[in-house]
């Protein structure tokens, strides 16, 4: 398993969503699932390097900036996740390779479903980000 | 040593050996971003010798940027030696004063401990020297005592007297690879190659801005160690390590691991900077050089007093590059002079 | 008990989410049948036996409104206490959530008092008994304890005030309050009460109440009420006896630069700036307050030179586990 | 050479200057054409100082010096005064928001700026093989005498650097500045040739793969010099920051010099850098590799002012667009 084309999602642990992502471990391989406490910890710096060299995508799932446990804590991270984006878009790399999915408790299954999107996406478009 | 004459088309013939699959020749020439570097040269004419000597030295072909040396898997544990590239080179078209750089990197790293990475690169290397016509502004050789025409540090020795070439041979390697190539050349006298270095020297050290008298301050730098000069320039540096990664005699390097997982992984080595923040930073977090002007003062006197004390040479050979290359206008030579003040010479 | 839960039923239909709602439920419930009762039942000693019977026999669908009022007390403790444990066993109990906590043990008592006084002003024989019993403690004749009942009805009435009192501060401090379950739930629930009470009506009264024999000495009662009361503040108490394993932030205040990045972004504002002074020049600095940080980690996310951490979740251990979680696969 | 900007300035600052004061100024250093920053410290100096045509630097970065790093001076009794061009002041005020400094020491000398030199441009002009003795301004012509002697003038208008060209001749400052010139003259003309707005990036004519590789070309003559980031107002932790992490705490950041680290590099400094970056181009400007850092640095700045309508260095009380947040932008 070449370990470049490993897809690597970072689980807000509210709600238990670790378990609803984790159920799909066995459906995708190349699929790693880390708990984290919220997403907005996640310093795009770790993202940049990840996709860079250990990951071909990244996935954050985490909780709806009006639904955030603390509060307006998301808010900030949304933009810092739109600048990530935004470099991405940038230096040429696809910036859908950063692929964040807002869900709270009530959309477990609107969330699986872009999961499921998003990992065909992946299947067909071929590794072009020349890493 | 015999010395040729030979014409610009017979030069083609020169280089041409260098220019097949397993082996490159690496020449100044105009690169993409629009600055004459020391590139990899496809054919003859992309050659540029008619101008300044590159702003980046080509000592990233001897020691470079960075290299694995040696790569580990925790799970077999064996030590793969990185494979160096066996790929042979040549150097064309070092001035005197990147000749005497290379010289003072041998003497460096092969010294009593020898430095398997660069050693095996020197060997697999030509080195091809050509006398310097264009100085640029910051260029002070002749005040590090080298001569603009001549040098005895390159492998083949290249003087340029109008539209030919004068080929003088200065090593085993280099007489042995002109043996094999040198069919038909016209040999030249030795006397005049000489008159013709000496031509060049004075033409081009006449057009170098100033020449400073090194000879009386030589070994006493330290004693300009608390000296007041020397905050002048240390509140305009900003640390950042441009003039060490472009000086040619510049040798510091960091070792670094980089974990590929958390078993595999290669110890690579990077080039490294005094001026930079954790190049003298200890464990407990304290840092004998934590101010600029330590870090300025410390890469003077590398170059000026601490090699002459260990291997009684300079460390500098006044290609001027730091110079260049300083976005706040720090001048080593203004530096040199301050010192000499200070000293009372 | 959580997760096989959540695995059968979907979430809207899973009662373990809506525990606090139900007891909600509940409690409308009481109120509700609570007026219709209030409206004909007299608290004088003479009349409140004639009008528990009328109540029961006479008025249409009567009976049917009290074994509501007492089925659904009951159900409301039941799924307090419910409540409770899951609020327990899932962690929710612990610091900055603690003050939903102790307001939730205050209205548990309150709600045991509520059914006690409710059980006494009924008037029937049982309260009786413990009205006559309470009589000989105070020194009073066993014949006038008017006073004892209407103490009693007033309570009666007064607590509900209070539970509302209390439930405002328990819901302000839940983010999104569900305080009603989902709809789906609450038909099944009121449809089960109805049905309970419909097919186990309390029993028709008969014209006078029949004491039971002995005396019934209050002192039990009261130390009854005691004994549950320490229970209650132990209980109330748990969140600061746990000790707690929590997440702090943390500067290292030789690398912070003091743009106070982190301060901005925290949504406890548990950061402020600092001045710290090393050798001789005054620095700005960012710290953290510990009681107000609630170890999110957005600051981490905020800072540039990843200078403030999370205590045992640093970014570096964060890389280790995308390695640790590769090397899993591959085994 | 008669230089009368240059000459209000000292004339002003002498005026001013009290016993403990600091001026923050350029002067001349041996390499012709390229100006020193320097710290003056008694009103005899004051004379060195030069301003004008080459003052290409912004001494914005050396004020966290000042006020927030080891090595500074913040046991600084007197005021500061610092040399400015009005678009340096940018920097200096989105160094204010970032906490980096503290304005009550200082007052800035904003000066009527003609436009600078772009010293790649004169270095075209003259030829890769010829290189300047001695370099002057003489109103519109540019007198250079090169290293054998021979005489040169350029007319100024073809080595004024683009950034000049686009200047809008204004500039905003609450804090207690002086304006050394005529301010309505200097207003009256602005040069903006090409306004900002319409102007064409790299990112707007390539996208996706042969972006990629055109500035994977470029970067990977990067030699990781850290100059970018150490001449940059906008990246104000110079010494503390996260590539200098030290080895004890595992920094996740190599320190290997490869075209991936590379891109890297860059991408995490202008992901920092983007939401208080001024676009005042000293990073490309000294660059020793010549790498065309505007291809990015452009593009980030047309970014915060198109999507989060916040331009870096426009208010001092006004913290950067990281900071804030507006309800329902739902950007991601």
């Amino acid at each position: 398993m070449d370990r470049t084309n490993t897809v690597i999602a970072f689980v807000c642990q509210a709600d238990k969503r670790k378990k609803l992502i984790s159920s799909l471990k066995s459906k995708y391989p190349a699929l790693r699932v880390i708990p984290v406490i919220c997403i907005g910890k996640l310093n795009p710096v770790i993202i940049f390097r990840l996709l860079m060299k250990e990951a071909r995508a990244v996935i954050l799932v985490g909780c709806e900036p009006s639904d955030c446990h603390f509060r307006e804590g998301v808010f900030f991270s949304e933009r810092r996740f739109f600048l990530a984006k935004e470099v991405l878009k940038g230096f040429g790399l696809n910036d859908r390779l950063l692929n964040i999915i807002w869900s709270n408790p009530g959309k477990d299954a609107l969330v699986l479903k872009q999961f499921e999107t998003f990992m065909q996406y992946l299947k067909e478009t071929q590794i072009e980000k020349g890493a | 040593m015999k010395t040729y004459q030979i014409s610009k088309s017979q030069l083609k013939q020169l280089l041409e050996p260098y220019l097949t699959a397993e082996t490159q020749l690496i020449a100044p020439s105009l690169n993409p971003l629009g600055l004459i570097s020391f590139n990899k040269i496809q054919n003859i004419n992309e050659i540029a010798l008619n101008t300044s000597i590159p702003l980046k030295p080509s000592k990233s072909y001897l020691f470079p940027e960075s290299s694995s040396l040696v790569q580990f898997d925790e799970k077999n544990p064996h030590l793969l030696e990185s494979d160096i590239s066996q790929k042979k080179q040549m150097l064309f078209g070092l001035r005197p004063c990147d000749l005497a750089a290379i010289a003072y990197m041998d003497s460096f790293f092969s010294s009593n401990i020898s430095d398997h990475d660069y050693v095996q690169r020197r060997n697999n290397t030509l080195i091809l020297g050509v006398a310097c016509e264009y100085p640029s502004n910051a260029c002070f050789c002749t005040s590090m005592g080298i001569q603009p025409g001549t040098s005895i540090h390159a492998d083949i020795f290249l003087v340029p007297s109008g539209e030919d070439f004068l080929v003088e041979e200065l090593s085993e390697k280099g007489q042995e690879y002109l043996a094999s190539i040198s069919k038909g050349w016209k040999e030249a006298s030795n006397e005049t190659l000489a008159t013709q270095k000496n031509e060049i020297t004075e033409k081009t050290s006449s057009k170098l801005i100033e020449k400073i008298d090194l000879s009386k301050i030589r070994g006493r730098l330290s004693e300009t160690y608390n000296k007041d000069f020397w905050n002048k320039y240390s509140e305009a540096c900003i640390v950042c390590g441009a003039c060490t990664f472009d000086c040619p005699t510049c040798s510091c390097f960091d070792m670094n691991d980089s974990m590929i997982s958390s078993s595999k992984g290669c110890r690579y080595r990077s080039w490294d900077s005094c001026s930079f923040a954790d190049f003298t930073l200890h464990a407990s977090s304290h840092n004998p050089r934590s101010s600029k002007l330590h870090r300025l003062r410390q890469r003077i006197l590398h170059k000026f007093q601490y090699t002459v004390e260990k291997m009684d040479q300079w460390s500098c050979t006044g290609c001027g590059r730091c110079i260049r290359v300083c976005p706040v206008g720090i001048n080593t030579r203004s530096i040199l002079k301050d010192a000499k003040e200070a000293l009372g010479e | 008990m959580d997760e096989t839960q959540n695995k059968s039923l979907s979430y809207l239909l899973n009662p373990a989410h809506y525990f606090g709602g139900i007891t909600f439920l509940f409690l409308l419930i009481q109120v509700f049948t609570g007026v219709f009762l209030f409206m004909n039942f007299i608290p004088y000693v003479s009349e409140a036996y004639q009008s528990l019977i009328y109540i029961t026999n006479l008025l249409p669908y009567g009976f049917f409104l009290r074994t509501l009022h007492r089925y659904s007390a009951f159900g409301m403790i039941i799924m307090c206490i419910l409540h409770m444990i899951r609020m327990y066993t899932t962690g929710r109990y612990l610091r900055p959530r603690d003050v939903g906590w102790v307001t939730g043990v205050v209205l548990l008592f309150i709600t045991l008092l509520v059914t006690l006084t409710g059980f006494l002003s009924s008037f029937d024989g049982f309260s009786q008994l413990v009205l006559n019993g309470m009589a000989d403690l105070f020194k009073i004749g066993r014949r006038d304890f008017q006073s004892l009942l209407s103490i009693n009805y007033g309570l009666h009435l007064l607590f509900p005030i209070l539970i509302f009192v209390f439930l405002i501060t328990h819901f302000s401090r839940i983010a999104r309050p569900k305080v009603f379950p989902s709809s789906s739930l609450s038909f099944i629930f009121i449809g089960i009460m109805i049905a309970l009470s419909g097919l186990f009506p309390i029993a028709p009264l008969p014209d006078s109440p029949n004491l039971p024999s002995g005396d019934f000495s209050p002192m039990r009662l009261f130390i009854g009420i005691g004994i549950a009361f320490l229970l209650l503040v132990i209980l109330a108490l748990l969140p600061y006896i746990t000790k707690q394993k929590r997440i702090y932030a943390f500067v290292d205040e030789a690398r912070c630069t003091g743009c106070m990045y982190c301060s901005d972004v925290c949504p406890k504002k548990a950061i402020t700036e600092k001045n710290i002074t090393k050798n001789g020049q005054s620095f700005q600095v960012a710290t953290v307050i510990n009681s107000k940080c609630q170890g999110c980690g957005i600051c981490v996310g905020a800072c540039r030179s990843s200078v403030i951490q999370l205590e045992n979740h640093k970014d570096e251990i964060l890389l280790e586990e995308v390695r640790k979680v590769w090397i899993e696969q591959t085994l | 050479m008669i230089n009368e900007i240059r000459d209000a300035i000292i004339q002003y600052l002498k005026s001013v200057m009290k016993e403990n004061d600091v001026v923050l100024a350029l002067r001349s250093s041996s390499t012709p054409g390229i100006l020193t920053p320097c710290i003056l410290r008694n009103k005899a100096d004051l004379d060195q100082i030069e301003a004008g045509f080459f003052h290409l630097n912004n001494l914005a970065v050396y004020l966290s010096e000042f006020f927030q790093k080891e090595n500074r001076l913040s046991t600084l009794q007197g005021y500061l005064y610092v040399l400015c061009k009005p678009c340096d002041t940018k920097a200096v005020t989105q160094m204010i928001s970032d906490q980096q400094i503290n304005p009550n020491k200082l007052k800035l000398v904003v000066y009527a700026c003609e436009g600078m030199a772009d010293m790649k441009k004169v270095k075209n002009e003259i030829g890769l093989d010829k290189d300047i003795k001695a370099i002057d301004l003489h109103l519109t012509e540019l007198s250079l005498t090169l290293l054998d002697g021979s005489p040169l003038s350029i007319p100024v208008s073809k080595v004024i650097s683009s950034k000049c060209l686009e200047c809008n001749k204004e500039y905003h400052l609450t804090m207690s500045h002086v304006f050394v010139g005529d301010e309505k003259k200097w207003k009256s003309h602005p040069y903006s040739i090409a306004t900002a707005e319409n102007k064409v990036l790299l990112q707007d004519q390539k996208k996706g793969k042969d972006l990629f590789d055109q500035l994977k070309a470029e970067l990977s003559a990067c030699i990781r010099c850290n100059a970018c980031r150490n001449v940059c107002h906008a990246c104000f932790c110079s010494d503390r920051c996260i590539f200098d992490k030290p080895k004890m705490t595992v920094g996740f950041l190599d320190k290997e010099i490869s075209p991936i680290d590379n891109i890297l590099f860059h991408m995490i400094r202008f992901y920092h850098v983007a939401p208080n970056c001024t676009a005042c181009g000293e990073c490309e400007r000294i660059c020793p590799q010549g790498i065309p850092l505007s291809h990015l640095y452009e593009y980030f700045h047309r970014l915060m002012q198109e999507s989060l309508d916040f331009s870096a260095g426009s208010s001092d009380s006004m913290r950067q667009a990281m900071l804030s947040y507006r309800l329902g932008e739902d950007l991601v």
